[in-house]
């Protein structure tokens, strides 16, 4: 029965964001479009970027080889199983294969690497510069990534997210602990780097030689190009999901019921937004970071995961 | 069966007189090579005797087998056999009366060896020794050369001068024997237990008496002779002095250890034993690591070799079977070195290491038994120098001496590293003409460059030059040079006996209970 | 009446041996220690024949006949013979004759120093003269080790075995007597070896200088 | 006899074969009959150990001269698992030397040194006492020297990779020795039950537990000796390149196994810690080095420093955990480093091979001057690929179930039932999690850039370019090897209860198999079912693919001759990114540990100081450990051989005062 449940609340969380993510996007930009004094595009012009690019010719090099085809789908479906297993909507595990942060960390690696993948296989310069700096900024963003919810795990028990979300809605206590806080912190600055925000990464420059995520998707274009684009922001919103639902657990489904769904659903768009909405206004008073200055605001993060998990210690 | 025990001593010298006086140079040559067969197989006769559980003596007890010397005489005749039987057709030749003079005291030589090992007598046995000292001096001298003269002066001086001390240690055991109302030098009457002899004397007799066979061993720091000799000597005769005369040496050894330790307690020898055959390793590695003559380099090795017996000797009962199997693995072992060494100095025309490069690809008839062998020597299986290298560890480690073998294995790594590296220079590598590049090659892979890069701002370039190239690992280059494939003499003495180190580890029967026996001679196997 | 004359007889031998060993060291010329080494000779055979009489073993006197012909007449001929056919040349010792001196009666003093421990059992007179022997032999050694002509290697290399010989005879009576000729049979022909060898040196050379003897090294 | 022994028996008679074949079989057929019996061979190895590792019994005495302890052929469960392991490793490798053997590679030695590393490979894993361990270990490291004289005897780099592969392996294998020996002489024999009976707290048993530490940790390639893996590994052809670094490495991990599991399972706290700082730092250093390095075969050297270094991580936790009574937690690393191992061994002989197909088809190792690879050898890019997702751990290959498998044995080890197990583990489970989080990330990076840089795009050299794929036997092994990382990633359930009943009777890890062929480790809760994650997949997959096909065929794909051409006009092949630039960034942000040494040349334009012709950059990144451990020692001995030469400087005064001090020492000993 709960499996059933799981499965079913898997569907729904990959429908619901399928839908929010293009919107989360539009919001973040029209948001920052408003406080910069620009008329912005509306919210909902991710959408209708996604259907025109769906409709176009993709245009390939030569030289180039399946993996600029495979590579987006890669990336799609690397997004879309981080929209099943992690709990939005609701806690429900799926049976076999729960919603273990290790196993979610490498799917998303995944896409990491079909990512950096197609950025080389263009066989240009500014393909193989956006997928090296990619994947030097994703290795030194995993150890931060592990050592956080490693900290979150350990008053749950377990490195299962469900688990640990329902954890601190059982125990609210644990969210403001300082272990809590300071492996949010970390984790926050890891979240920014993996989905390529700034600091780390300027979204929405092209042709800047200290661009990472734009210059591996240069040569893309049609189909291409929109599978990319739809898998990123996919990222993007299971990711700050994931960190709404960590910071306040308040609203997620942990038992199957009808209600409960559409509560889930509710409650998980509203922060999604607010979060999406504080990310770009974050975003407007900040500046980019030199590349060569990430490594430092890397190891900053990591340093605060190890001193949560030590603090799980000293406190604990 | 008791005639084996005159055979090795009588035959040799029999045919040594033959090779003075036959006008044949064939029957001059061949004669060395009937000596050593004729020893050989006295040798194993007197195994089969031995195993038998009889102890054949001849002259009043002046002359004995028991298993130790039955196996040392075996030992003697293979050797022999390999030394010379792979220097047929070595360049003996010397002008003037004596033609026959090599060969002939090639025999001599192996009659001494085998009273040597024969004898019951210690004071025999010390005669035999010096006898050979004698037989040698003019084999090493036998070049005729300003070198070879040198190195002969310096044998005689300092082999004479060693085992003059011998015999100062001699002098005083017969005093200490004394004390049995029968003054003797019967290795059986003086091993037997709870004799009343004089303990201080033992001592000095039985340190002194090391002391002075050490030097005919090799051990340190009385080895001085042995490089010299053995880089100058025909390369028969390196084989023989480093397979025969210092295993030789080693067995009067070890029968003086037997006795003292009888006295005395092994304590004493051993702290000796382990002086000495530590710094023999440590002589052998200083020296090796920038040896520059591959005679010379086998020539320490042998040191480094009998530092490791004198350890395993110094150990004790535990170590004694490896000691033994040491002996005969050894011999055969450097017998078919240097008699390869003496086939690549006659065809390269000079012993310098440097000299002599890339001979697997311009002498692979040379350079495969030579790679071979010297696998052998440092001590890969199933070559019996690893199974005796392996029991002395292990016996040291359990009877309480593992800082000496700890020690012996810090310098057996260098040794081996420095062997290595010398062998792999003169074997490896691009012929004449490429030699340079060659060179410059390895010197440029000493400075390690993993990876190297050209980079020019944002649009990196690929720089040949400043990458590592790496040539194509599946083609070979079109060499000109016509490989030679020639053996430069008989080969089968050299399979033989890389062949029987090979295998002689696994037998068990008899080669074990042999091994076993003789220990037990020794005082070894409680 | 010789019962009483022994321990002098003894003693006048030995101290002849020791004297003549350390009249060795001091003298260069290699003449003049040919004739030392034949008057040793002459003194171990007199050693000899006085430990046979006490003992009454004809067995010793044979040896000290022995060792008369081999040490005090044929050894020393073989040398000298070799010695006259060269151009005379004096020895320039590797120590000057003080230090050698010195150090000559540093390595008695040793001598005695083990010896006494060594034979603290032993109460007879010839025991009690054993050390002379050991000084010897360390005379000897000192003499190959200090000696840069073939000619006075050799005679080290005998002093030496004259060491031997005389702690052979004074503790134990001498080995057996067919080893006695063995061994005085290897030492002699260790001898004509050398002789044999420093001839050929000076075919070579022109000279036997044992310091041009350095073309083999590491 | 039983099955047991006739299949140690006929892993002999076939070597004797091999031999045989070698030495007789003329030069034209020699790879394809020598080769054929090679693969008989191993694939008697993989035989003897499935029956070993089903629990066949059965012994095999080897006779001896010497009166030792009696050496004795009897491989256990585990010794059956590990000479599985290797045996495959030996089928594929020699089923590449068939195809690529040629010329030098198909020579006598060649291949009968072949045949002696596999038998001496196969058969380590049987011993049962010291010194017929030493005996066949010595003969894998005879074989595989052999082996790397036998190709390319002719070059100058491969005699001084030879002279570092035998001292470093005569290095470990003194350090296996005095270990040994060591703890024989505690237990008065050398059969490794009496060597069990030693007490783990005696001040011994720590030294020869360091000592063989050292010693097959040399053999696993860790830091600080693994510096002959990138001189040699990259002389090596393919598959012998693959046997070593895919097989080889785990008779290293079995002797640590054999200490830590059968021998002294009961060790110090301080072991495990130790252990896992070796194998900490392994990985790092090992990574850091693969992520840097340009030449295809020396970053795979040192991505198997990684590799083993992660394997001896989960050994240190087990063994920190187990003295700490977190057993549950303990076992689960156990059975994580053994997965990894299997993992690394099917990966890792790919990569291998992969590699040796490259460079018989391309002629080039440099990554810098390869590119396109992936249309011109696609079965090769295919393999590689999928051993390349296992390298770096992406599910759901094997190196993805053994890594998080070891991660969720360090996130339960350090607390049981929410108490803290000690500070050791407290301290050693965060920052060894962190260590892997890492090492995982660069070593994506590594292999991103690996697959990447050599298969696609466009080629950055001639030879590249003309590179076609290789024969079929070639083939075969390489997508055998592919699908045995795909299929043990498939199958972690079964593969851990193998594991489980494999390190038997003294530990029995509480693992089964849950779902299809997924893992469940219920002493740590850690569940994970691959086959149910690959359907999830494929259900996402669907609707994608509906989408694609449907858009596919309204509007088709157009191929253009560099369509946007990164926003510039004149793009040349060699205008692309290479391995080198690719690792730029990293050799940047880790300065201090690699020290990198640049080399800036700037040529102006006559005499202008502002236009500039060309600028000449070259950086190159040496070995630290080489550079700074090994180098100054051996230019010390070096410095003292020549010194040493003094003391034989031909003076026959000075000889014989050498002798004269020894006489006079002599004899003041005696008078004492």
């Amino acid at each position: 029965m709960t499996g059933v449940a799981a499965i079913a609340i898997a569907l729904v969380q990959l429908v619901l964001f399928v839908f929010l993510a293009p919107l989360l996007i539009g919001v973040i930009r029209q948001v920052r479009a408003r406080l910069e004094g620009r008329a912005g595009s509306g919210i909902w012009q991710p959408w209708r970027d996604v259907r025109k690019l769906l409709v176009k010719n993709p245009v390939r090099a030569v030289d180039s080889s399946w993996m600029l085809a495979a590579g987006p789908v890669t990336l799609l479906v690397s997004s879309l199983l981080l929209c099943a297993l992690l709990p939005l909507v609701g806690t429900l595990p799926l049976p076999l294969i729960p919603s273990d942060l290790f196993v979610i960390v490498s799917v998303m690696l995944i896409g990491v690497v079909a990512l950096a993948l197609v950025g080389l296989d263009a066989g240009t310069a500014f393909g193989g510069m956006g997928s090296s700096r990619h994947m030097t900024v994703a290795a030194l963003v995993e150890p931060t990534l592990l050592l956080a919810v490693y900290a979150l795990s350990i008053p749950a028990g377990t490195s299962t997210l469900s688990l640990i979300v329902e954890t601190r809605l059982e125990n609210p206590a644990v969210i403001i602990s300082p272990v809590s806080l300071l492996a949010m912190v970390a984790l926050a600055i890891a979240i920014m780097a993996e989905t390529s925000r700034l600091p780390v990464d300027n979204p929405s420059t092209h042709l800047e030689l200290t661009m990472l995520h734009e210059a591996m998707v240069l040569e893309a274009s049609g189909r291409d190009l929109a599978w990319l684009e739809l898998g990123s922001w996919l990222k993007l919103a299971a990711l700050l999901g994931l960190l709404s639902n960590l910071i306040v657990p308040w609203g997620v489904m942990t038992d199957w019921s009808a209600l409960g769904v559409v509560i889930g659903m509710g409650t998980v768009t509203v922060k999604i937004l607010l979060l999406g909405v504080v990310l770009s206004v974050g975003e407007v008073f900040l500046a980019k970071a030199r590349l060569f200055r990430v490594p430092e605001l890397l190891a900053g993060s990591f340093a605060l995961a190890l001193l949560a998990v030590t603090a799980s210690y000293l406190v604990a | 069966m008791s005639f084996a025990l005159w055979t090795p001593l009588a035959l040799p010298a029999l045919l040594a007189v033959l090779s003075l006086v036959a006008p044949s140079p064939a029957v001059r040559r061949l004669s060395p090579v009937a000596a050593s067969v004729v020893v050989l197989v006295s040798g194993l006769l007197l195994v089969s005797v031995v195993l038998a559980d009889q102890v054949p003596t001849l002259g009043d007890g002046l002359l004995r087998a028991d298993a130790l010397s039955a196996y040392m005489l075996t030992v003697v005749g293979a050797v022999g056999l390999v030394s010379t039987w792979g220097g047929f057709g070595h360049a003996t030749a010397v002008p003037g009366r004596f033609t026959g003079s090599y060969d002939a005291l090639i025999s001599i030589f192996l009659a001494a060896m085998s009273l040597a090992v024969l004898a019951d007598n210690i004071g025999l046995m010390w005669a035999a020794v010096e006898a050979t000292t004698i037989a040698t001096a003019f084999l090493v001298g036998h070049h005729r050369t300003p070198r070879s003269l040198e190195a002969a002066w310096k044998y005689v001086i300092l082999g004479s001068v060693g085992v003059a001390i011998a015999l100062l240690g001699i002098v005083l055991i017969y005093a200490a024997s004394r004390g049995t109302g029968e003054a003797t030098l019967s290795w059986l009457v003086l091993s037997r237990a709870g004799l009343p002899l004089d303990p201080a004397l033992m001592r000095a007799g039985g340190a002194l008496a090391v002391l002075g066979f050490a030097t005919k061993a090799g051990l340190a720091p009385m080895h001085s002779w042995l490089p010299d000799a053995h880089s100058q000597a025909p390369a028969p005769v390196s084989g023989l002095m480093s397979g025969v005369l210092l295993a030789v040496a080693l067995y009067a050894i070890l029968r003086i250890q037997t006795i003292t330790d009888a006295v005395i307690g092994p304590d004493f020898l051993r702290i000796m034993l382990s002086v000495g055959g530590l710094l023999s390793l440590f002589v052998a590695a200083a020296l090796l690591i920038r040896q520059r003559d591959f005679k010379r380099m086998l020539a320490y090795s042998s040191i480094e070799h009998m530092g490791m017996m004198a350890v395993g000797a110094a150990i004790g009962a535990a170590a004694l079977p490896a000691v033994l199997l040491y002996v005969l693995g050894h011999g055969l072992t450097k017998a078919t070195l240097f008699v390869i060494s003496g086939r690549i100095l006659e065809v390269e025309g000079t012993p310098k290491i440097d000299d002599v490069r890339a001979l697997l690809v311009r002498r692979p008839g040379l350079a495969v038994p030579w790679l071979i062998a010297m696998a052998a020597l440092i001590g890969f299986p199933p070559f019996s120098i690893f199974f005796s290298e392996v029991s002395i560890i292990v016996a040291g480690y359990s009877t309480g001496m593992g800082l000496v073998a700890g020690i012996a294995l810090v310098l057996l790594l260098v040794i081996f590293a420095s062997l290595t590296r010398l062998t792999v220079a003169m074997t490896i590598g691009a012929p004449a003409g490429t030699v340079a590049a060659a060179a410059s090659a390895a010197a440029a892979a000493a400075v390690p460059a993993v990876s190297a890069a050209a980079l020019t701002g944002v649009f990196p370039r690929v720089d040949a030059d400043a990458s590592v190239t790496l040539a194509d690992t599946e083609s070979i280059p079109e060499e000109p040079i016509v490989p030679d494939r020639s053996g430069h003499g008989p080969m089968l003495p050299l399979i033989l006996a890389l062949g029987t180190t090979a295998v002689v580890a696994f037998i068990a029967e008899p080669v074990g209970t042999l091994l076993t026996r003789a220990a037990e001679v020794l005082g070894g196997i409680q | 009446m010789f019962t009483t004359i022994y321990p002098q007889l003894i003693g006048l031998c030995t101290g002849t041996l020791l004297l003549t060993s350390a009249l060795m060291v001091w003298r260069h010329s290699l003449l003049a220690s040919i004739r030392l080494l034949s008057v040793q000779g002459f003194a171990l055979a007199a050693l000899v024949a006085v430990i046979g009489l006490e003992e009454g073993e004809i067995e010793v006197i044979l040896v000290s006949v022995l060792v008369l012909l081999v040490k005090g007449v044929a050894l020393p001929w073989v040398l000298a013979r070799e010695t006259h056919a060269t151009t005379r040349t004096d020895e320039a010792p590797r120590l000057n004759p003080t230090a050698a001196l010195l150090t000559v009666a540093l390595l008695t003093i040793l001598s005695y120093v083990v010896a006494s421990r060594l034979l603290a059992g032993e109460t007879s007179i010839s025991a009690h003269a054993a050390p002379i022997g050991l000084a010897m032999v360390l005379i000897g050694f000192l003499l190959l080790v200090t000696r840069r002509q073939a000619g006075s290697q050799l005679i080290g290399f005998l002093v030496l075995d004259n060491g031997i010989a005389t702690v052979a005879f004074l503790t134990s009576g001498g080995v057996p007597l067919f080893l006695e000729l063995g061994i005085s049979l290897d030492v002699l022909l260790v001898v004509v070896i050398l002789y044999v060898f420093a001839g050929r040196m000076r075919n070579k050379f022109g000279n036997t200088e044992i310091d041009q003897l350095r073309k083999l090294h590491d | 006899m039983t099955a047991l022994e006739a299949g140690l028996l006929g892993q002999t008679l076939l070597l004797v074969l091999a031999v045989a074949a070698a030495l007789l079989t003329p030069t034209r057929r020699r790879s394809r009959i020598s080769g054929t019996i090679c693969t008989l061979l191993a694939a008697a190895g993989i035989i003897t150990g499935a029956i070993a590792l089903s629990g066949g019994t059965g012994s095999l005495s080897i006779p001896t001269a010497l009166p030792l302890d009696p050496l004795v052929l009897s491989p256990d469960r585990l010794g059956g698992l590990v000479m599985m392991v290797v045996s495959s490793v030996g089928v594929l490798a020699s089923l590449f030397g068939i195809g690529s053997a040629r010329v030098a590679s198909a020579s006598r030695t060649a291949w009968l040194s072949m045949a002696v590393f596999l038998f001496g490979m196969q058969l380590v894993p049987a011993a049962t006492d010291v010194v017929s361990f030493l005996l066949f270990w010595e003969i894998m490291t005879l074989g595989s020297t052999a082996l790397l004289l036998a190709h390319h005897a002719t070059r100058g780099t491969v005699a001084s990779a030879l002279v570092w592969y035998s001292a470093m392996s005569q290095l470990s294998f003194f350090f296996v020795l005095a270990g040994f020996a060591m703890l024989a002489g505690l237990a008065g024999g050398t059969g490794f039950d009496r060597l069990a009976t030693v007490d783990p707290y005696s001040w011994q048993a720590s030294a020869a537990f360091l000592l063989l530490l050292l010693g097959f940790g040399g053999k696993a390639e860790l830091v600080p000796l693994h510096v002959w893996v990138p001189r040699v590994l990259p002389e090596a052809p393919g598959h012998v390149a693959a046997a070593m670094s895919g097989a080889m490495v785990n008779i290293g991990v079995y002797g640590a196994l054999l200490v830590f599991v059968r021998i002294l399972p009961s060790g110090p706290a301080w072991w495990g810690v130790l252990i896992m700082a070796l194998g900490g730092v392994s990985a790092l250093y090992g990574i850091l080095q693969a992520s840097v390095a340009s030449n295809l075969k020396v970053l795979l050297a040192y991505s198997t420093t990684e590799n083993m270094g992660l394997v001896f991580l989960g050994l240190g936790a087990s063994v920190l955990l187990r003295a700490d009574n977190a057993t549950a937690a303990a076992d689960a690393a156990l059975v994580a480093a053994l997965l990894l191992m299997l993992s690394h061994a099917a990966f890792k002989s790919t990569l291998f091979l992969g590699a040796g197909a490259v460079a018989r088809a391309a002629g080039e190792m440099n990554l810098d001057r390869l590119g396109g690879l992936g249309s011109r050898m696609p079965w090769t890019a295919a393999a590689f690929g999928a051993a390349a997702m296992g390298a770096a751990a992406l599910p759901v290959t094997s190196g993805f179930v053994a890594e998080w498998m070891l991660l969720q044995a360090l996130i339960h080890g350090s607390r049981v039932d929410g108490e803290v197990v000690s500070v050791a583990a407290s301290v050693a489970m965060p920052l060894a999690v962190a260590v892997i989080a890492l090492t995982a990330g660069l070593a994506l990076l590594t292999f991103v850039k690996a697959y990447g840089i050599a298969f696609l795009a466009r080629p950055r050299s001639q030879e590249a370019k003309q590179a076609r794929e290789v024969p079929v036997i070639m083939r075969i092994p390489l997508v055998l090897g592919a699908l045995l990382v795909i299929v043990l990633g498939l199958l972690p359930g079964p593969l851990a209860v193998a594991i489980g009943s494999a390190v038997g009777p003294e530990l029995t890890p509480d693992v089964r198999t849950i779902g299809l062929a997924g893992v469940d480790a219920r002493g740590i809760d850690a569940v994970l079912d691959p086959t149910t994650f690959v359907m999830l997949a494929g259900l996402l997959l669907v609707p994608v693919l509906i989408v694609l096909f449907v858009s596919a065929r309204r509007h088709p794909t157009r191929i253009s001759p560099l369509p946007w051409a990164g926003g510039g006009s004149r793009l040349r092949p060699r205008m692309q990114y290479t391995a080198t630039s690719y690792a730029e960034p990293l050799v940047r942000v880790f300065d201090d540990v690699l020290r990198p040494s640049r080399d800036v040349e700037v040529t102006h334009v006559g005499e202008s100081r502002y236009l500039v012709e060309r600028v000449h950059v070259e950086q190159s990144v040496s070995d630290v450990v080489e550079t700074r451990l090994y180098r100054p020692v051996l230019n010390l001995m070096q410095q003292f051989g020549i010194l040493a030469r003094r003391a034989q400087n031909g003076s026959i005064h000075r000889y014989l005062s050498y002798s004269f001090v020894a006489l006079l020492v002599v004899l003041i000993v005696v008078s004492l």
